[in-house]
């Protein structure tokens, strides 16, 4: 039972994910607009959220599976959210899926660096659909303590649209349970059958 | 037999065993793990860098951000760095305060370790539950201190930044009391479990004079048999003042890194009674004046952390700012085994030696 | 207590056995000729009163006119410590011999000092960057770096 | 008066439409818009941590798989067959029992063989 060489030799692998790191690097130098979409629509058309989508809010507010993305010392204060003394699973979200294939959030938690935004923006892409982000402590928001670094992104809302900001380094679990409520809210107002 | 071809597959940044950001380029022929490739940076933020262009009191909370698992302990390296340096005296009262709250974070971080190690055995968040529980009582003792959960930057160069508040010594008296009895709770229901003897006993021996070798430290090397701790071979501090023994296995396979972090718990636990025994009155801080200007010149003060020989050297040209700010990380230098106690193993064994050797991103890259 | 020994005599005793490769001691470090790192630390690491089988840490100072590659060494056997220093005064090709070879402690260490600082070490197994991603410009901890693009 | 077969006929019919449904309920949501379909290339890639896969997985990996794939199979069989004797042990009495032990041992002979030839070992 010979075995073959090695398909790929490690510095090949090294410089195609450098490029991508530079290319992600120049491509995202302003921030994306948060989406807010739903909230233009209450202001120009005063649409009433249809019964139908109401239900639809309710089912997917109260099922919001984040994605297990814990990057840096905010991953703790979400565990210890996740634990059982300021339990979520209340709000029915104490699912923390590895893979982002069944997961509805991605609770960014910690600092941001150039090296891990190519697969953050991977994961978030891999997501479907209905899918949310929360910028979890100021290293998300803004890079935080770590802002004028040569290898931190400034503030994840470069990469991805990020839906609820929370503020704190790291916040405690009541301001992150706070957040996620203010995202519960969001949630609840989004129509989602289209008008015909 | 047959021509088989092997798969290279990354356990990649965001993968839930790999303790943060760390990411392992594995390849595999069939089961087996025929190489492994650890690849660091993912959470490199030039702390090193950012320090020399802070004062010495602004770099404290940096050194939380280090291995946020075990803050109390950065500060102590740190500052104990800065003492030395500057040739600054500190009160006894502070020494014991920040022996008690430099053990107490050692339990809890012992206690994270055994609770992610399990979580790769198998045991799915059951055991890190009950032990995230005594973590929280402990985020409790020093959020009664110092007001935060996590990032504490509690310790001051020259002394520790609040006294307790009286109501501190009861909960302590009180979580003491309890500590042995949940510790002896683990050890009862872990020890003689089939599941955890079959997946670590024998599985990522690492011989003494490798693990010298390579540099380790802490519960990992202590696992292999090296009686080396900091706390008794370099007393800093008032280590000399407790009596405590040092506990030592004799295979280093990963169940005795896992018996290392129970014996630990409880002789931390019997530091913590000694100090709150002796723990004189007086100030709990020097005076020192806000932009310190040590003179020129070098220093490297460690401590023996939970994770091993935490260490800060740091060079001073007179000016507020460090010339340099170098931190040898324990975590980084305790995986130079990874490969060597992988390689040759099935895949589900290189989580659990993984979980052992207990690294935690923000110290690895700082 | 772990006993650090006096720069004066490890210096004198390394002078015995390599009469031109000590440049110079202080009271805790010795400072020794970039050619002769590998002979000296396997001398330290093998000499019966020495034997430094631990390597606590590498690390590298940027004094604008010459960088200083600092080693830790301790014994765990006899629980004493020294300090061993190497200058290079050449800016733009720093290189150095790796002991890889006498502790394997010394990969990952020698890698970051390569990373952040620019200093290449010969003999070194896998010399690549250890946390910047492989095209990045220029070597961070140098006092002369350009800081954020 | 719908015959004793009619009743087995409505059950059969509801637990295949039933499957159905289920089977195809993303689809039909998706049909009246309430699941959102934004397919690109990126979502479609396999997912490896956050990493871009690297080379082929169809690869020669070592026969040892389908052994275990085997076993799991018999296994599963065997579990099959009993359910319904379960649900009818209170008729069988004593025979039922003893005809599902020598069932059992049946299988666990080819079981002990697979485990000496040292098939679950991973080599």
């Amino acid at each position: 039972m010979e075995i073959v060489e090695r398909p790929y030799s490690s510095d090949e692998l090294d410089a195609i994910e450098a490029a991508e790191i530079e290319a992600l690097r120049k491509a995202s130098r302003e921030p994306y607009p948060d989406p807010i979409e739903w909230s233009e629509e209450d202001i120009e058309r005063n649409v009433v959220i249809s019964s139908v989508d109401h239900l639809i809010d309710w089912c997917r507010r109260f099922s919001v599976w984040p994605v297990n993305c814990g990057l840096a010392c905010c991953a703790f204060e979400m565990i210890g959210l996740a634990a059982s003394r300021f339990d979520i699973s209340r709000f029915g979200m104490e699912l923390f899926r590895a893979s982002p294939r069944q997961a509805d959030l991605l609770l960014v938690a910690g600092t941001l660096t150039w090296k891990m935004a190519p697969a953050l923006k991977r994961i978030y892409d891999q997501m479907p659909e209905p899918k949310w982000v929360v910028a979890m402590g100021s290293c998300a928001i803004s890079g935080g303590p770590f802002r004028d670094s040569y290898s931190v992104v400034n503030g994840v809302n470069l990469i991805l649209p990020v839906d609820v900001y929370i503020p704190g380094c790291p916040p405690r679990p009541e301001a992150l349970m706070h957040g996620l409520i203010l995202l519960h809210q969001k949630i609840s107002k989004e129509t989602v059958l289209k008008k015909r | 037999m047959f021509k088989t071809e092997p798969i290279m597959i990354n356990f990649g940044p965001q993968h839930p065993s790999t303790h943060g950001v760390f990411r392992m380029r594995i390849t595999f022929d069939g089961e087996r793990i025929v190489d492994l490739e650890p690849i660091f940076g993912y959470l490199h933020r030039g702390i090193e860098k950012l320090g020399e262009s802070k004062t010495y009191a602004q770099i404290i909370p940096y050194t939380d951000r280090l291995d946020y698992l075990a803050s109390m302990t950065n500060n102590h390296a740190y500052v104990l760095a800065v003492e030395k340096l500057a040739g600054i005296e500190v009160p006894e009262r502070a020494e014991y305060l920040r022996v008690i709250m430099a053990e107490l974070m050692r339990i809890a971080s012992h206690l994270m370790t055994v609770g992610f190690m399990l979580n790769e055995m198998g045991a799915f968040f059951t055991p890190l539950l009950y032990m995230w529980r005594e973590r929280e009582k402990i985020l409790d003792l020093f959020e009664m201190v110092c007001g935060q959960r996590l990032t504490y930057n509690y310790m001051r160069i020259g002394g520790v930044s609040h006294d307790i508040p009286e109501e501190f010594m009861p909960a302590l008296r009180r979580f003491i009391d309890e500590m042995p009895g949940f510790i002896d709770e683990y050890d009862q229901l872990l020890a003689e479990n089939e599941i955890l003897l079959a997946r670590t006993k024998g599985v990522g021996i690492l011989p003494a004079e490798k693990a010298i070798n390579c540099s380790v430290s802490g519960p990992v090397l202590r696992a292999s048999g090296v009686k080396w701790d900091l706390r008794k071979a370099d007393p800093y501090s008032v280590y000399d003042r407790f009596d405590f023994e040092i506990p030592t296995c004799q295979n280093g396979d990963v169940y005795d890194r896992y018996r290392m972090r129970i014996l630990e718990m409880r002789q931390s636990v019997r530091i913590i009674e000694q100090a709150m025994a002796q723990l004189p009155g007086g100030e709990f801080r020097a005076k020192v004046p806000a932009t310190l200007r040590p003179p020129k010149g070098e220093a490297y003060g460690h401590v023996e952390g939970p994770k091993g020989e935490l260490g800060f050297y740091l060079v001073s040209d007179g000016s507020p700012n460090p010339y340099r700010f170098h931190i040898r990380a324990p975590a980084l230098l305790n995986l130079t085994v990874l490969r060597d106690l992988c390689v040759g193993r099935l895949l589900a064994d290189a989580l659990v030696i993984l979980g052992s050797i207990d690294i935690c991103m923000g110290e690895v890259d700082r | 207590m772990t006993e650090a020994l006096s720069g004066e005599d490890v210096a004198k005793q390394i002078g015995e056995r390599f009469p031109n490769a000590v440049t110079d001691f202080d009271e805790t470090a010795v400072f020794i000729r970039g050619e002769d790192v590998l002979d000296v630390a396997r001398f330290l690491k093998e000499a019966p009163g020495l034997e430094f089988d631990y390597l606590t840490s590498i690390t590298a100072v940027d004094y604008s006119e010459h960088f200083e590659v600092v080693y830790h060494l301790t014994s765990i056997k006899n629980n004493h410590s020294i300090v061993l220093k190497v200058r290079c005064y050449d800016r733009d090709n720093p290189r150095l011999p790796s002991v890889v070879s006498l502790w394997q402690g010394a990969d990952f260490q020698e890698r970051e000092v390569y990373d952040l600082m620019g200093i290449a070490f010969d003999g070194h197994p896998n010399l690549k960057r250890i946390f910047l991603w492989h095209g990045f410009a220029g070597h961070p901890l140098r006092k002369d770096f350009q800081g954020n693009v | 008066m719908l015959g004793n077969f009619g009743y087995v006929g409505i059950f059969l019919i509801l637990s295949l439409g039933f499957a159905v449904l289920l089977i195809l309920l993303p689809y039909l949501l998706r049909l009246v818009g309430v699941v959102p379909k934004k397919p690109n290339p990126v979502k479609t890639s396999t997912y490896e941590c956050g990493m871009q896969p690297v080379g082929t997985s169809w690869i020669q990996f070592k026969v040892q798989y389908y052994f275990f794939a085997l076993l799991f199979v018999a296994f599963d069989i065997q579990v099959v067959f009993l359910y319904p004797w379960a649900v009818t042990i209170n008729q069988l009495k004593l025979f039922g029992l003893l005809e599902m032990l020598a069932f059992f041992l049946i299988l666990i002979v080819g079981f002990v063989y697979a485990w000496r030839k040292g098939v679950l070992v991973w080599k």
